[in-house]
C-alpha cells in the first residue's frame, strides 16, 4: 500500500483492534488474545513496510484536518518517529504475549478492558511517532494519558485510584498548564508548529524567553519525567507489570522523551539552540536528574520502584543526549531510547514473572532465586547489564554515542555524569545478581519454578533483542544519522 | 426654571424615589407577598419614566379630532411601550403569587428565612 | 417574498404560534411530539439561515413592512446565526430526548401545558436573537422568561419552587433595569431601532443619561447571564428543575442575555461613547477573572453533581466574557467560538446528568458509586463531554480555549496573567470533573443494583450524539470557526 | 347674564359637596369606632357625590359630557351605598357589635365568633 | 393649575408607596397598592396617556388587586417583622437614587417640544396614522400595527402567565386544611349587593365591549376591554359564588378564548404572509390597503381582547378554586 495510507492505517488499526477486541471479549479469552495478536502484527507489517520509503530518503506525509489556518491534524514519517513507532509496535507484540500469561497467572479480572485501552494506548503512541505538528504531537499526547488511565487504575481499589490520581493528575495538568501554552506560543511567534529539519524558531525568539519557552516544554511534557515532573512514575507502580512495561519501555514514557527530542530538533534546531546560552540548564537538569534518580533508586528496596527510579535516570540520559546538541548525542539519544527500551522491559518482564511464580516483591526476597528461575534470572542479568551500560549489551552502544557526542562538544558535566551514573548503575544492580546467583536462599520459603511459559518466552525474546542490539545496530544508526544529515 | 420646568424634574425624582423604594422592599423584605408587591412598585416606576417623557407642552392624548388643524399632540410611542410593559407586568406578578401560593402550601409560610431553614 | 425571505420571522413563528396549540393536544404523547416537530423545524430553519448568512451578508426582515426605524426589524448576522444555531440545536435535541424523563417527572395531565411553555422559552429566546428592536428584544425576554420559569417550577422536589421564586425576582429586575436603560435611551435619541440608535446616539452632547443608561443595561442584562457576582439565582433553579429542561436551559439561556449584552456593548455604545471599550474590559474583565476562579473552585467542593455543573457554568460564561473584554477580533471569536462549544459540552455532560438521573433518585456524588458498571454508554458520553469542558485537545471545547489563549497572547502585557487565570480554571476543571469520573468508575455502589439498567434508548441516542459531536466539532470545526471569525468582523467593525 | 347665575350656582354646588367630602374625611378620622366611620363615610358617598356632579354638570352645560357625568353619577350612587353596606355585613359577621356608647373596635368577649 | 395638582398626585404616590412598604398588614399593604394604581393613572391621564391610564386603572387597580387577595386569602395575611440590619440596602438603593437623578440634570425636560423623542420617529406616527389607517386614535394604530409585532409577544406573554398559573397550581395541594369559610357560596344571601351587582354587570360587560370596539376611535382597545369585561364576570363570581361562575362560563371556554385569541392574532398575520405581504402587513388584506389595515386591527383586537380576559379570568379561577378546596 502507498505509505500515505499506510500511516493512516497504523493510526486506525490499533483503534479497530480495540474495538475487536471488545467484541472478542463478549465470545471469550482466546479469541480476543487471537484478536490482540492479529492486530499486533498487522501493525507491524504496517509499521514497518514503511522503512524502505524512508531509508531512501522519502517523507510521506498526510494532513487529516485543518483545524484553523495554520493549525491542522497532519502525519508525517521522519527518522526519529520511525524509530519509535518500529519500537513500540515490535513490542506491543512481546508484551501481548507477556501480558496473556500474567494477566491469566494472576486470574486478574477486566481483562477484556485492558487489552482493549492497551490498543487503544498504542494507537495514541503511533499518532505521536507519526505526528507531523506540534498540536498533532500534543493531541496524541492527551490521548495517551487518557488511554492508559484506566490501565493504571486496573485494580480498582482505593490505594490504586488514590495512584491514578497522581498520575493522571501529573500528566494533565502539566500538559495543561506548561505544554499548551508553549504550543500556543510557538505557533504565534512562528505561525506554524510544523516539525522541519533545522527548527522553525530560528531568530524568532531571543535569548532568555528561549530558556523560558524550552522549561515550558521539557516540564509540560510530564511524560519524560525530568525532576521534579517525576513523581507519578513511581505511583504508577501500582499498575499490573505489563502495564508498567508499557508505561516504562513501550509507550509512555518514551513517547515523553521522544516528544523532547523532537522538539529540540525540529522546533528550536539544534544550532540554534547551542547558540543560545539559556538552553544551557536543560543539561544541568537532567544531569541532576541522573545522579539523583540513581541515588534514590539505590535505597530502594522494593525491585519495581528501585527500576521505576532507574527508569528516570535512564530518561533523563535521553534528555541529557539531546541536550547535548550535537549531532552524535542526538543519534546517542534516539540509540538510548531503543537500548533503553530493550534492558528495562526485559527486567519488567522478570520482576513480574518472579512476582507471578512466587508473589516476590521485595529485594532482599531473591536470594538464591536464579537457582529456581534460571531463564527469568538469566534474562534479568542481560538486562541488568544493559543498565549499567557493559558489552556486549545494547546499554552500551547509546552510551558510547553519547560519550563521543559529550566529547565533541567537550562538555565535562555530561561526561562526568555519565560515568557517575555508570557506577551508581553497578552499584545498585550488581547486588541484587550476585544475591540472586550465589547466596543460599534461607530456609522455609516456599516452592516455586519458572513463571507461566509464554511470560518466560517474552522475557527471554526481549534479552536476545538487547544482546542483538549491540551486534546488528547498523540500519539504525544509518537511519538515525538522517536526522542530522547535513549538520556538523 | 420656569413651572413646567421643575415638574419635569420632578417627575423623574418621584420616579427615582419610588424606584428606590420598591427596590428596598424587594432587598428588604423577607416575606415573599411583600417582595411583589415591591416589585410591582418598582415597575411602574419605570412606567412613570416612560410616560413622563411623551408629555409635549400644549399637547393633548393623541387622538385625531376631525377638522380641528394643528393640533400638538404628546408622543404616542412611549405609550403604547407602556401599555405593552403594564400587562407584562401583571402577568409576572400572576405567575409570582401562583408560586407563593404552592410555597404556603409546601412549606406553611411564606417568609423567606423560615423556607431557608426549612430545607 | 419568497420562502427565504420570510424565513427569520417564521424562525420565531413556527415555536410561538405551535405553543398555543399544544395546549389543545390533551394525549400527552401528542404533545410532546408536537413540540419536537415544531422544535425539529425551527432548527432546520436555523441551519437554513446560517448556511445563508455564512458570507457575511446580513438578512432583513421589515414586520408589519413598516420600514426600519418606525416598525420593528429582525435582522439575522452571523453572530445571531451562531445563537440561533445553539438555542434552537439545544431546544430540539433535549425535547428530542426528553419524553422518558418528564414522564417520570410531571404528572401527564400537566403536560400539555409544560410543553407548550417550553416551546414558548424557545421562541424567546429565539425572538430575542433576532430582533433587532430594542423594546422588542425586551418583550420576548419576558416570554422567554416567563416560560423558562414555568418549566423549571415543574421540578418534583419542593425546593425547586423557592428557586424559582428567586430566578423571577432576580430576572425581573434585571429586564427592569434593561427597560430603564433603553428608556434613556429613547429618551436621548428618540429611536428604539437598534442601528438607528447607534447612528443618533453619535450627536446626543448631554452624555450623562446614557452612560447611566449602558450602567443599566450592562447590569441588567448581565443579571440575567448570571454574570459572576449577580449569579446566585443559577445553582438552586438549574439543580431542582427538571432535568431535561436544565439540559435546555444550561445550553442557551444566560447567553441570549449576554448575546444581547454582547450586542448592546459593541452595536452601540462602543462606538458612540467615548473609550468606552476600556471602561467596559474595566467593569467585566475582573467580573471575569474572579468568575472563572471562585466559581470554579466552589464546583472543586460541590458534593452534588448538578450544582457542581451549574457551578461550573458560571465560570464557562467568565471565559467569554474575558474573551469579549480584550475588545479585539481574536476575542470575539474566541468567545462566540466558546458560546458554541460550551453549549456543546454543557448540554451533553446535563443530558448524561439526565440519564443517570432516570436511575438514580439521588445525584449526590457519593450516591452514584458504580454507575459506570451499570450505564457504560451514559457513564462514556459523559467523560467525552467532560473532557470537551476541561478543553482537551481533540475535543470542541479545545478549540474555544485556543482560541481564548491565542487571543490573550496577543493582548499585550497582561495576556500572560490571562492565560495563568485561563489555565488554572482548566486544571480546576480537571479536578472537578475527575472528582465526578472517579465516582462514577471507581466508588464502591451503595444503592441496591439490581434494578439499575442503562437509560432509555431515546435518551441514550441523543447523548450518545451530542457527545459524538463534541469529538466531531474539536477535529472539524471550520463551521462555527467561520461564523464566529465574521460575528467577531461584524461586532469590531460596528464598534468603529 | 344666565351663564353667570349658572357658574355661580355651580361653584356653590361645587364646593358645599367638597365641604361634604372633607367633612366626611375628618369624621373617617375622628369618630371612635367602626360603624360611626362607615357613618361619616356615607357623607361622602352620597351628598358629596350629588353635589359635586350636578355642579360639574351645570359646568358643562347641555352636552354629552353631561350625560356621561349622569351616568358616572348614578353609578356612583348606586355602588357606594352597597359597598358601605357590604362593609358593615363584613364587620358584622366577624363579630363587631355596633355600640355607639363604647369608644374602641375591641371585639366583646360575647360576640359570636 | 394642572401643575400643582400634578405635584399633589405625585408626592401622593411617594407616600403612598411608602406606606405600602411600611404597612405589616399584608391586606392593607394590598389595598394601598390599588391606590398607588389609581394614583399612578390619574398621573398618566394628566401626562395626555390616555390608553394607559385606562389600563392602569382597569388592570393595575381592578385585577391585580383581586389576583393579591385571592393569593392573600390562601397564605395569610400578616408579614413578620423582620430583625437585623437594613443599611447596607438602604446605602444601595440609595446610591441608585442619587444616580439617577444625577442622570435626569441632562434630560430634556418636560414637555420641550425640540426633545429629540418628539422629533424622530413619534411625527411620522401622527401623520402617517391617517394616511395609512384613517382613524384618529394613534396609539391603537401603533400598537396593534406599526409595532404590532410587540402586541402579539404581549398577547404571548399573557397566554404564557395563564398556563403558567394553570400548570403550577394543577397540582393539588399537599395538605387539606378544614374548610376555612364558605366563601364560595358568594355574597348570594345578601340582597342587596346581588341585586345592584345584576344591576351593574350588564352594564360593565357593555363598557368592556365599548371599549373594545371604539378602540380605534377612542382611548381603549383590546387590553382594556378584556381587562374591563374579565372584572365584570369576577364581580359575577363574588356575588354569585364561583362555582356558578363557572357554569356560565367554564374553564375549558376560557382555555379556548386564550389559545384562540393568541391564534387569532397570528393567523391574521400568517395570512398576510400567504397573501404576498410581510408578517401583520394588514394593507394585503383586502384590495384598499387603508380598509386592509382597519380590518386586520379590529380582528387582532378582537383577538387581544378575547385572550386577556380569558387569561385573567382563568387566573382567577385557578386561585379561587384553590381557596375552596383547600
Amino acid at each position: 500500500m502507498i505509505p500515505e495510507t499506510a500511516i493512516l492505517v497504523a493510526i486506525v488499526l490499533p483503534l479497530v483492534g480495540a474495538l475487536a477486541i471488545v467484541l472478542a471479549g463478549r465470545i471469550g479469552p482466546n479469541i480476543r488474545e487471537a484478536a490482540t495478536a492479529i492486530t499486533s502484527l498487522s501493525l507491524i507489517w504496517v509499521v514497518w513496510g514503511l522503512l524502505p520509503t524512508l531509508m531512501d530518503g522519502g517523507r510521506p506525509s498526510v494532513e487529516v484536518s485543518e483545524l484553523m489556518p495554520g493549525l491542522t491534524i497532519a502525519f508525517t514519517v521522519e527518522p526519529l518517529g520511525m524509530l519509535f513507532a518500529a519500537l513500540a509496535s515490535g513490542l506491543w507484540l512481546i508484551n501481548s504475549i507477556y501480558s496473556v500469561g500474567y494477566m491469566r497467572g494472576n486470574k486478574e479480572k477486566n481483562q477484556t478492558r485492558f487489552f482493549a485501552c492497551f490498543a487503544l494506548a498504542l494507537s495514541a503512541t503511533m499518532g505521536i511517532a507519526f505526528a507531523g505538528n506540534l498540536f498533532t504531537l500534543f493531541l496524541c499526547y492527551e490521548l495517551l494519558t487518557l488511554s492508559t488511565y484506566p490501565l493504571v487504575a486496573h485494580k480498582g481499589d482505593p490505594a490504586t485510584v488514590r495512584s491514578a490520581r497522581i498520575y493522571i493528575g501529573v500528566l494533565l495538568s502539566t500538559s495543561i498548564a506548561l505544554f499548551l501554552p508553549a504550543i500556543i506560543w510557538t505557533y504565534t511567534i512562528a505561525g506554524t508548529g510544523d516539525f522541519t529539519t533545522g527548527g522553525i524558531l530560528a531568530g524568532k525568539l531571543n535569548d532568555p524567553e528561549i530558556g523560558l519557552l524550552l522549561g515550558l516544554f521539557v516540564f509540560g511534557i510530564g511524560k519524560a519525567a525530568v525532576m521534579p515532573m517525576h513523581k507519578w512514575l513511581p505511583a504508577a507502580m501500582v499498575a499490573p507489570t505489563p502495564v508498567s512495561a508499557l508505561l516504562h519501555a513501550v509507550a509512555v514514557v518514551k513517547a515523553g522523551v521522544f516528544a523532547i527530542t523532537k522538539i529540540i530538533v525540529y522546533i528550536f534546531g539544534i544550532e540554534f539552540l547551542f547558540a543560545a546560552p539559556s538552553s544551557q540548564w536543560l543539561l544541568y537538569m537532567a544531569a541532576f536528574t541522573i545522579i539523583v534518580a540513581s541515588l534514590i533508586a539505590l535505597r530502594q528496596t522494593n525491585i519495581k520502584r528501585l527500576l521505576a527510579y532507574s527508569t528516570i535516570a535512564q530518561l533523563s540520559y535521553v534528555v541529557m543526549a539531546a541536550a547535548i546538541l550535537k549531532p552524535l548525542a542526538e543519534v546517542g539519544a534516539s540509540l538510548h531510547m531503543v537500548a533503553h527500551a530493550f534492558g528495562k522491559i526485559t527486567l519488567f518482564f522478570a520482576a513480574g514473572a518472579i512476582y507471578v511464580a512466587s508473589k516476590k516483591t521485595e529485594v532482599h526476597q531473591l536470594r538464591g532465586i536464579g537457582r529456581r528461575m534460571p531463564w527469568t534470572m538469566a534474562a534479568f542479568t542481560i538486562g541488568a547489564l544493559s543498565m549499567i551500560g557493559v558489552p556486549p549489551t545494547a546499554g552500551f552502544v547509546s552510551k558510547w554515542f553519547i560519550l563521543a557526542g559529550a566529547f565533541e562538544a567537550n562538555n565535562l558535566i555530561a561526561v562526568f555524569t555519565i560515568i557517575a551514573s555508570t557506577v551508581l548503575n553497578a552499584a545498585y544492580f550488581l547486588p541484587i545478581l550476585y544475591m540472586a546467583w550465589f547466596e543460599r536462599e534461607h530456609e522455609g520459603g516456599k516452592e516455586h519454578g519458572e513463571a507461566p511459559f509464554l511470560a518466560v518466552l517474552a522475557l527471554c525474546l526481549t534479552a536476545l533483542l538487547t544482546l542483538a542490539f549491540f551486534l546488528f545496530n547498523g540500519p539504525i544508526i544509518e537511519l538515525e544519522s538522517q536526522v542530522v544529515k547535513g549538520l556538523s | 426654571m420656569n413651572l413646567l420646568e421643575l415638574l419635569g424634574y420632578f417627575n423623574y425624582w418621584v420616579f427615582a424615589i419610588i424606584l428606590t423604594i420598591g427596590l428596598y422592599a424587594i432587598i428588604i423584605k423577607t416575606n415573599l407577598i411583600k417582595k411583589l408587591i415591591g416589585l410591582s412598585i418598582f415597575q411602574s416606576a419605570v412606567f412613570l419614566m416612560y410616560i413622563t417623557m411623551d408629555k409635549v407642552e400644549g399637547g393633548t392624548a393623541p387622538i385625531i379630532q376631525a377638522g380641528v388643524e394643528d393640533q400638538i399632540f404628546s408622543n404616542p410611542l412611549p405609550q403604547v411601550l407602556i401599555l405593552t410593559a403594564i400587562v407584562v407586568g401583571v402577568s409576572t406578578l400572576a405567575l409570582g403569587l401562583a408560586m407563593v401560593v404552592r410555597i404556603s402550601e409546601c412549606y406553611d409560610t411564606i417568609e423567606e428565612n423560615e423556607i431557608l431553614d426549612a430545607d | 417574498m419568497d420562502l427565504l425571505a420570510h424565513l427569520p420571522a417564521l424562525q420565531v413563528l413556527v415555536p410561538m404560534l405551535s405553543a398555543p396549540l399544544i395546549v389543545l393536544l390533551q394525549p400527552r404523547g401528542l404533545a410532546w411530539a408536537g413540540a419536537t416537530a415544531a422544535a425539529l423545524v425551527s432548527f432546520a430553519i436555523a441551519l437554513t439561515l446560517a448556511l445563508a448568512v455564512l458570507d457575511g451578508q446580513t438578512l432583513v426582515y421589515a414586520m408589519g413592512g413598516w420600514p426600519a426605524p418606525f416598525g420593528i426589524t429582525l435582522s439575522v448576522d452571523s453572530f445571531s446565526a451562531i445563537m440561533l444555531l445553539i438555542v434552537t440545536g439545544a431546544g430540539a435535541a433535549s425535547l428530542l430526548a426528553a419524553r422518558p424523563s418528564i414522564d417520570q417527572q410531571i404528572g401527564s395531565e400537566r403536560q400539555p401545558l409544560f410543553y407548550s411553555a417550553w416551546l414558548l422559552a424557545l421562541s424567546g429566546l429565539v425572538g430575542i436573537v433576532v430582533s433587532a428592536d430594542a423594546f422588542n428584544i425586551f418583550v420576548f425576554m419576558e416570554i422567554s422568561s416567563l416560560a423558562s420559569y414555568i418549566i423549571i417550577a415543574g421540578g418534583p422536589d419542593r425546593r425547586a419552587l423557592p428557586a424559582v421564586f428567586k430566578y423571577l425576582i432576580m430576572g425581573t429586575i434585571g429586564a427592569t433595569f434593561y427597560l430603564i436603560g433603553v428608556g434613556l435611551i429613547y429618551m436621548m435619541t428618540g429611536t428604539l431601532n437598534l442601528a438607528d440608535m447607534e447612528a443618533r446616539l453619535g450627536d446626543v452632547t448631554d452624555i450623562n443619561p446614557v452612560l447611566v443608561a449602558a450602567g443599566f443595561i450592562t447590569i441588567g442584562l448581565a443579571l440575567k447571564a448570571a454574570v459572576f457576582p449577580l449569579h446566585v439565582w443559577v445553582p438552586n433553579a438549574y439543580t431542582h428543575a427538571p432535568h431535561m429542561v436544565t439540559v435546555f436551559l444550561a445550553a442557551c439561556a444566560t447567553k441570549v442575555a449576554l448575546y444581547v449584552l454582547i450586542r448592546f456593548d459593541y452595536m452601540v455604545f462602543q462606538a458612540t461613547l467615548v473609550d468606552h471599550g476600556l471602561q467596559f474590559a474595566v467593569f467585566v474583565m475582573p467580573l471575569a477573572i474572579l468568575g472563572i476562579l471562585i466559581a470554579s473552585a466552589v464546583a472543586m467542593f460541590e458534593g452534588h453533581i448538578k450544582r457542581l455543573l451549574a457551578s461550573s457554568s458560571i465560570a464557562q460564561i467568565g471565559y467569554v466574557l474575558l474573551g469579549v473584554s480584550l475588545v479585539s477580533i481574536p476575542g470575539l471569536t474566541a468567545s462566540a467560538a466558546h458560546l458554541f462549544n460550551h453549549a456543546l459540552a454543557k448540554g451533553g455532560l446535563f443530558l448524561a446528568v439526565a440519564c443517570l438521573a432516570y436511575q438514580y433518585r439521588d445525584l449526590r456524588l457519593d450516591q452514584l458509586g458504580g454507575a459506570a458498571a451499570r450505564m457504560p454508554w451514559t457513564c462514556a458520553a459523559f467523560v467525552i463531554c467532560g473532557l470537551s469542558l476541561i478543553g482537551v485537545p481533540g475535543t470542541a471545547g479545545f478549540i474555544s480555549k485556543w482560541l481564548l489563549i491565542s487571543a490573550a497572547l496577543e493582548s499585550g502585557p497582561w495576556g500572560w496573567g490571562l492565560i495563568a487565570v485561563i489555565l488554572i480554571g482548566s486544571l480546576m476543571a480537571v479536578v472537578y470533573i475527575w472528582r465526578i469520573v472517579e465516582a462514577l468508575y471507581f466508588l464502591a455502589p451503595v444503592a441496591d443494583e439490581a434494578k439499575i439498567s442503562e437509560a432509555p434508548i431515546q435518551l441514550l441516542l441523543v447523548t450518545g450524539l451530542v457527545a459524538i459531536l463534541n469529538i466531531y466539532f474539536g477535529l472539524f470545526p471550520q463551521i462555527p470557526l467561520e461564523l464566529a471569525n465574521s460575528a467577531a468582523a461584524l461586532l469590531i467593525e460596528g464598534a468603529q | 347674564m344666565i351663564d353667570l347665575v349658572l357658574d355661580v350656582l355651580s361653584w356653590i354646588l361645587l364646593i358645599l359637596g367638597a365641604s361634604c367630602v372633607l367633612i366626611g374625611g375628618i369624621g373617617g378620622l375622628r369618630l371612635p369606632n367602626f360603624y360611626t366611620r362607615l357613618h361619616a363615610a356615607s357623607l361622602t358617598d352620597t351628598m358629596g357625590t350629588i353635589l359635586i356632579f350636578v355642579g360639574m354638570m351645570l359646568q358643562a352645560g347641555l352636552s354629552l359630557a353631561t350625560l356621561k357625568l349622569f351616568a358616572i353619577m348614578l353609578f356612583l350612587l348606586l355602588t357606594g351605598p352597597t359597598a358601605t353596606y357590604a362593609l358593615a355585613n363584613a364587620a358584622l359577621l366577624s363579630g363587631l357589635k355596633p355600640d355607639a356608647g363604647d369608644a374602641s373596635d375591641k371585639p366583646k368577649g360575647n360576640t359570636p365568633e | 393649575m394642572i401643575f400643582i395638582f400634578a405635584v399633589f398626585l405625585l408626592t401622593m404616590l411617594v407616600i403612598t408607596a411608602v406606606a405600602i412598604v411600611r404597612a405589616e398588614d399584608l391586606f392593607v399593604a394590598v389595598m394601598l397598592t390599588s391606590i398607588f394604581s389609581l394614583l399612578m393613572a390619574a398621573n398618566f391621564f394628566i401626562l395626555d396617556a390616555a390608553d394607559v391610564a385606562l389600563t392602569e386603572a382597569a388592570v393595575g387597580a381592578g385585577v391585580t388587586t383581586v389576583i393579591f387577595l385571592c393569593a392573600l386569602s390562601l397564605t395569610g395575611d400578616r408579614e413578620k417583622p423582620r430583625q437585623g440590619p437594613r443599611w447596607v440596602a438602604i446605602g444601595t438603593v440609595g446610591v441608585l437614587a442619587l444616580l439617577i437623578i444625577y442622570a435626569t440634570f441632562d434630560k430634556p425636560r418636560l414637555g420641550d417640544p425640540d426633545a429629540p423623542v418628539h422629533q424622530h420617529i413619534a411625527p411620522w406616527y401622527i401623520e402617517k396614522t391617517t394616511e395609512y389607517m384613517d382613524f384618529p386614535n394613534v396609539v391603537t394604530a401603533i400598537l396593534s400595527s406599526f409595532r404590532g409585532y410587540d402586541t402579539l409577544g404581549e398577547v404571548l406573554v399573557v397566554f404564557a402567565a395563564c398556563i403558567g398559573v394553570l400548570f403550577i397550581l394543577g397540582v393539588s395541594p399537599p395538605r387539606k386544611t378544614q374548610q376555612v369559610t364558605t366563601k364560595n357560596s358568594g355574597l348570594r344571601h345578601h340582597l342587596i349587593p346581588q341585586v345592584v351587582g345584576r344591576l351593574l354587570i350588564p352594564f360593565i360587560v357593555l363598557f368592556g365591549l365599548y371599549v373594545q370596539f371604539h378602540g380605534e376611535y377612542g382611548p381603549g382597545g383590546g387590553f382594556q376591554a378584556g381587562a374591563i369585561i374579565a372584572t365584570g364576570v369576577i364581580l359575577y363570581a363574588l356575588l354569585e359564588g364561583e362555582a356558578n361562575a363557572l357554569r356560565a362560563i367554564p374553564r375549558g371556554v376560557l382555555l379556548g378564548m386564550v389559545v384562540g385569541g393568541a391564534l387569532l392574532f397570528g393567523g391574521v398575520g400568517v395570512v398576510c404572509m400567504l397573501m404576498g405581504g410581510a408578517f401583520l402587513e394588514y394593507s394585503v388584506l383586502t384590495a384598499d390597503p387603508v380598509f386592509g389595515q382597519q380590518l386586520g386591527i379590529l380582528i387582532i383586537e378582537a383577538g387581544v381582547g378575547m385572550a386577556v380576559c380569558g387569561a385573567l379570568l382563568s387566573i382567577f379561577h385557578a386561585f379561587a378554586a384553590r381557596e375552596s378546596l383547600s
